[in-house]
């Protein structure tokens, strides 16, 4: 064990070295300080600061351009000793004191002026504050609000699907993946399936993995091989999962081969190169492209269609999209492929949420609507849609 | 069992960082702060996962003299460098070992490490490289695929062509004589910034009301396909 | 036949105007420039097609990359984040005091990841669905909050600055019949096929307009190689 | 119409030819294809003419990571052989440790060409130190409180550049080269809190994000990607300055010849499209 310690300790990295803080003040002639010192308790935070506001010095702007800094300074007592804690610009009214070392314990403030040439005001008035912390960010309600909403309308729609046929419009990239994995077949070659550079903890991912689980039962059925190397070694081991499930549900699960569903590298392009060499030597019949892609996505792309291959492409990446729609037979543009799995499935409760969707979308429509009006409102200076529209807009500018 | 379990962790764990999102008190943000850590933790392990697929995948090669086996040794010897490199010699950082062949051997690593030489002097240009390739795939998926084959293809071929018109000098030339507001780089900022803009924010919302959907199905357990099957 | 003929010529050409640069230009004396010149070129010739440089600079690259990333994983993920805390800086004690919970959030985070190994067991292999479900559940209930910040609040604010202009009622029009194309509950005939119609006519719009954009950074790109192969390697431009 | 069957199914290896040799002629024979100079950078070569020789320095910022070189790197030779050659002083310094490298990678490209140059008379290198915001703060009281020495270990006060240097004040402008939007920092700190004048040279794909700082005159000018950097170049071989290659106008011009390439392509395509009238079994790529 001490020996493994000691080696552990060999291998081990020379610490980084820490800058030096080294913030200075010197004192001689003096500019007006400012005044109105307020301290009060930072809110929807930690706890552990306190804010400090105050009015400029007089000699601060309009011209006179002499005040360049404001140094805020703390005492635990009302007399005590105040000590520097930091510092802001001119036309700066407010510091938030982040090193309070105790809640709900009243400190002293005092704020002064610098100018350019170094040269500190007389002390403002004292003011003290306590910092607390907060059970609630109120800051956040634009998001508790929309989203109880949406998810009352996800729920109730989930709800209302239950033993209900419902409809959903079609996708013809999701229609066409029999199609491939098909012609793939008649062809005598592999399905290749890319599931891009996103991580398990990607939401795009897990909606590549549903799309994974329909390819694989489709191939276990035509008894083709399905290949798919990997970029996160996380998505690979469910990925395994989820094609031995698809394997055993068509009642072939010993035609399941793990190797085929392989880790390659976590480097962007390291992964382009090694999936590029497989569409060329492997010289799959139909490749789906899933999942997240940047740059690579036309590196992919066009190899793959270089070898022939019916290419079925989808991610939530609006940049790269352009280059799917160039490159592959079929792309799910961003939601279309969130809703696959409602779409493969047809299950009644996953019908329901995409339902829920539409509502929430409905209401945004709505709510982009109303905002046309009152800006158009309000831009004809109507006071009171005026004001209307600018907290509409602030209320979506929270958070 | 097998299901339960996991999909009982998902829920909570979901719905307590859902949770801590409104809590800004110090519990909580220490909280996250750890929860984050402990990601990294699990993700640490993953590559024992990814290292053995690899080295079994090869080796498969190798013993079944599948075509190209030979590049097999390529790859697993490669790995194995790099990673003693590493791991010996320390990422960022040089670790003890290299600052004491640095100190007695004079060696000089401009990069600090040997891991470092062996990314900028490998794994930088072959990457840059292959990012590259861009220039010519984008042209031949241009040639091929901006046809006029219907009035949506038209309308992508004619904002691309356009846009690529704008952005070379000589377009510029073309509308050189016609008033200020519609000359080409205008127009093609203009492009840019309606028509284009709000398409992209319709799919924008469209993507964010899809993954917020799919969360909400994972952490409800309604959406369990990654798991697999099994009850 | 002719035809690969005279690609052949042409790739000749290349390889041909190369060596005069070379005996034209200084090379490099640096050998480190000449190993990443020669794994540049051996890519850029699966542009003709597969072949032997090809095949090795890609598994070399992905060797390369794997071994990267388990030495930056285990320097700065294992070693600072696990084996540091435990054993060498203790965070778990505080002020001589041991706190479970710090230590807890050490060990249960790496019990967890070692659930991973029983995927290598064939009896108790589903155990890795615990840290998978971990990973997933966490983000998943993470990634609520940015999404509706980064898809939902600012989409919707930045369309909302409207003003009475054309260019303000493009943009509207173009948000809405977006969004009516993402319908999926109701089939596009009628009204709603025609609004969704038009949202896939400025789908397209935009999906042009990002194309054409980006032809110029991708040709950058390929300046940059040229400029690396011509002057840090061979030298021959200054 | 065998002809235009043909070019529907060109071997797409003949198009790779064609944007390589795009690439490399201009390369090997520089074509200086037609280029206006725009306003935003006419304003920063002013700016810059405006200094005085052995005056206030130029502060260069060098916040760019060798992804985004290729159309930066042109930029910050351009700057030092202007100032070099005139005589005019330059400090360079990175918010970002991969910027040290490009500033150090820029020094070592454009001192061969100026011999007479000194470090610590005609410039100074300050490397890199962390802390993005503070540092820009800092600069505006003293220098020595974010760069005690320069990038070789020399302390400021032994180097006869820097004796009457303190803060933004004796900086007569400073142009920030990035690559992301470290720009704004310069912007909120630098300019807003201090009143320093700055200049932005940023790639192609951001420019347009900046425009309206030029417009409210927080740049004094700006340098977009490739395009901004020869247009530079341009200004100051017209002023006979220097004689060295220009690398961003021969980027230039590969730019313009590839688009041109790309551009022509796309009509030959549709061409042979209609020719052809080959309408046959068409798998739709447009649209899904």
């Amino acid at each position: 064990m001490n020996i493994l310690l000691v080696f552990l300790f060999l291998i081990q990295q020379t610490p980084d070295s820490l800058p030096v803080d080294t913030a200075q003040v010197t004192e001689i002639v003096r500019p007006a300080p400012p005044t109105n010192v307020i301290a009060k308790d930072t809110p929807n935070d930690a706890g552990g600061s306190i804010s400090v506001e105050w009015d400029i010095s007089a000699d601060d702007g309009k011209g006179l351009k002499n005040v360049n800094l404001y140094n805020v300074y703390k005492s635990k007592t009302e007399e005590g000793k105040f000590d520097y804690v930091g510092t802001v610009g001119a036309a700066r009214t407010s510091y938030d004191d982040q090193s309070v070392e105790k809640d709900n314990k009243g400190y002293y403030y005092i704020v002064k002026a610098q100018t350019k040439e170094g040269v500190e005001s007389e002390p403002s008035n004292i003011s003290s504050g306590k910092s607390q912390a907060q059970w609630f960010h109120h800051g956040r309600w634009a998001y508790l609000i929309l989203g109880v909403i949406f998810t009352l309308f996800f729920v109730l729609y989930i709800r209302m699907a239950k033993g209900k046929k419902l409809f959903i419009r079609k996708i013809a990239g999701l229609d066409a993946v029999e199609d491939a994995v098909g012609r793939s077949t008649e062809m005598g070659r592999p399905v290749l399936f890319v599931p891009g550079i996103g991580l398990l903890s990607d939401i795009a991912t897990i909606a590549a993995l549903t799309i994974l689980g329909k390819v694989a039962k489709k191939t276990a059925e035509y008894e083709t091989r399905v290949i798919m190397p990997n970029y996160d070694p996380l998505v690979m081991s469910a990925a395994q999962e989820v094609v031995k499930q698809s394997y055993t549900e068509a009642g072939r699960p010993d035609s399941f081969n793990e190797k085929d569903i392989f880790y390659l590298t976590q480097d962007q392009f390291g992964y382009a190169a090694g999936v590029d060499g497989i569409m060329l030597r492997e010289k799959p019949g139909a490749i789906f492209l899933q999942g997240i892609f940047y740059a690579e996505a036309l590196i992919l792309a066009e190899t793959g269609h270089s070898v022939g291959a019916i290419q079925i492409a989808g991610t939530d990446r609006v940049t790269q999209l352009p280059f799917f729609i160039s490159a592959c037979d079929y792309t799910l543009i961003g939601e279309e492929m969130f809703a696959a799995s409602s779409y493969l499935s047809r299950d009644p409760i996953m019908m329901g949420s995409i339902k829920g969707e539409d509502a929430s979308k409905l209401v945004l429509i709505i709510v982009i609507m109303v905002g046309t009006v009152l800006g158009i409102l309000g831009g004809l200076h109507l006071g009171l849609f005026e004001n209307w529209f600018s907290n509409l807009i602030n209320w979506f500018a929270r958070g | 069992m097998r299901r339960k379990i996991p999909l009982s962790i998902a829920f909570i764990f979901g719905i307590i960082m859902i949770i801590q999102f409104f809590i800004p008190h110090r519990i909580s943000v220490e909280f996250y702060r750890n929860m984050l850590n402990a990601l990294v933790i699990v993700g640490i392990f993953y590559y024992i996962l990814a290292v053995t697929s690899l080295i079994r995948v090869h080796r498969g090669k190798i013993k079944r003299r599948k075509p190209g086996w030979g590049y097999s040794y390529v790859t697993l010897i490669s790995l194995a460098v790099t990673a003693m490199v590493g791991v010996l010699g320390g990422a960022y950082q040089p670790t003890r070992i290299t600052a004491w062949f640095i100190e007695h051997f004079h060696w000089q690593i401009e990069q600090g490490t040997g891991l470092m030489v062996i990314y900028t002097y490998i794994q930088i240009p072959m990457g840059a490289t292959m990012f590259s390739l861009l220039a010519f795939f984008i042209a031949s998926a241009a040639f091929r695929a901006f046809k006029a084959r219907s009035l949506t293809a038209v309308l992508l071929l004619l904002t691309a062509f356009v846009v690529m018109l704008g952005r070379v000098p000589i377009g510029s030339l073309i509308t050189r004589n016609l008033p200020d507001n519609i000359q080409l780089s205008n127009i093609v900022e203009w492009i840019l910034n309606f028509p284009n803009m709000a398409a992209q924010r319709g799919i924008l919302m469209g993507i964010g009301l899809g993954m917020i959907a799919t969360s909400l199905k994972i952490i409800l357990g309604i959406e369990r396909g990654y798991l697999g099957g099994g009850d | 036949m002719k035809e690969r003929k005279g690609l052949i010529f042409g790739s000749v050409i290349l390889i041909v105007v190369f060596i005069i640069m070379f005996i034209k230009g200084e090379p490099s004396k640096n050998i480190m420039v000449w190993i990443a010149a020669i794994l540049t070129l051996s890519i850029y010739s699966f542009l003709y097609k597969d072949n032997v440089f090809y095949k090795f600079a890609e598994h070399l690259f992905v060797g390369v990359s794997v071994g990267y990333s388990v030495s930056v994983v285990w320097q700065n993920a294992f070693i600072r984040r696990v084996f540091d805390p435990l054993f060498i800086t203790r965070t778990y004690i505080v002020d001589g005091k041991f706190s479970l919970y710090l230590f807890l959030a050490i060990v249960i985070p790496t019990l967890l990841g070692m659930l991973m190994v029983s995927i290598f067991t064939k009896k108790h292999g589903w155990l890795i669905r615990i840290p998978i479900a971990f990973v997933v559940g966490s983000y998943a209930g993470m990634g609520i909050a940015p999404s509706f910040q980064a898809y939902i609040f600012e989409q919707t604010q930045s369309t909302l600055y409207v003003t009475l202009s054309i260019s303000s009622f493009i943009m509207i029009v173009g948000v809405i019949t977006t969004l009516v194309y993402f319908f999926f509950s109701k089939e596009h005939k009628g009204f709603l096929g025609k609004t969704a119609g038009v949202g896939i006519w400025f789908i397209m719009v935009a999906f042009g307009a990002s194309f054409g954009y980006t032809v110029m950074a991708r040709i950058s790109l390929l300046i940059g190689r040229m400029n690396f192969l011509l002057h840090d390697w061979l030298g021959v431009i200054k | 119409m065998r002809f235009w069957e043909k070019v529907m199914k060109l071997d797409r290896r003949w198009i790779f030819l064609l944007i390589a040799l795009a690439v490399l002629i201009p390369f090997l024979k520089p074509l200086r294809l037609p280029l206006t100079v725009t306003k935003p950078a006419r304003d920063v070569f002013d700016a810059i003419e405006n200094i005085a020789p052995e005056g206030a320095p130029l502060l260069i910022a060098t916040d760019y990571a060798p992804s985004t070189a290729p159309e930066l790197d042109p930029m910050l030779y351009a700057m030092l052989r202007h100032c070099l050659s005139t005589k005019r002083r330059v400090m360079l310094l990175a918010l970002y440790p991969q910027g040290a490298g490009m500033a150090q990678a820029g020094l070592d490209f454009i001192l061969p060409e100026f011999p007479d140059a000194k470090s610590g008379v005609d410039y100074v290198f300050l490397g890199y130190q962390p802390g993005i915001q503070a540092i820009v703060m800092y600069l505006g009281e003293d220098v020595r409180l974010a760069f005690p020495t320069d990038a070789y270990g020399i302390p400021l006060d032994s180097l006869p550049m820097m004796k009457n240097i303190r803060n933004y004040d004796d900086i007569a402008l400073i142009v920030d080269l990035a690559g992301s939007s470290i720009t704004l920092t310069w912007v909120t700190y630098a300019v807003a809190r201090y009143g320093e004048h700055l200049a932005a040279g940023v790639t192609a794909v951001s420019a347009a994000q900046y425009y309206p700082y030029l417009d409210t005159g927080q740049f004094v000018g700006m340098l977009g990607g490739l395009k901004g950097a020869a247009e530079y170049e341009k200004l100051i071989q017209e002023k006979g300055y220097t004689k060295a290659r220009e690398i961003a106008t021969i980027g230039m011009d590969a730019q313009s010849i590839a688009h041109l390439v790309i551009l022509f392509l796309i009509i030959i395509g549709n061409v042979a499209f209609f020719a052809s009238k080959s309408h046959k079994k068409k798998r739709s790529t447009a649209g899904s």
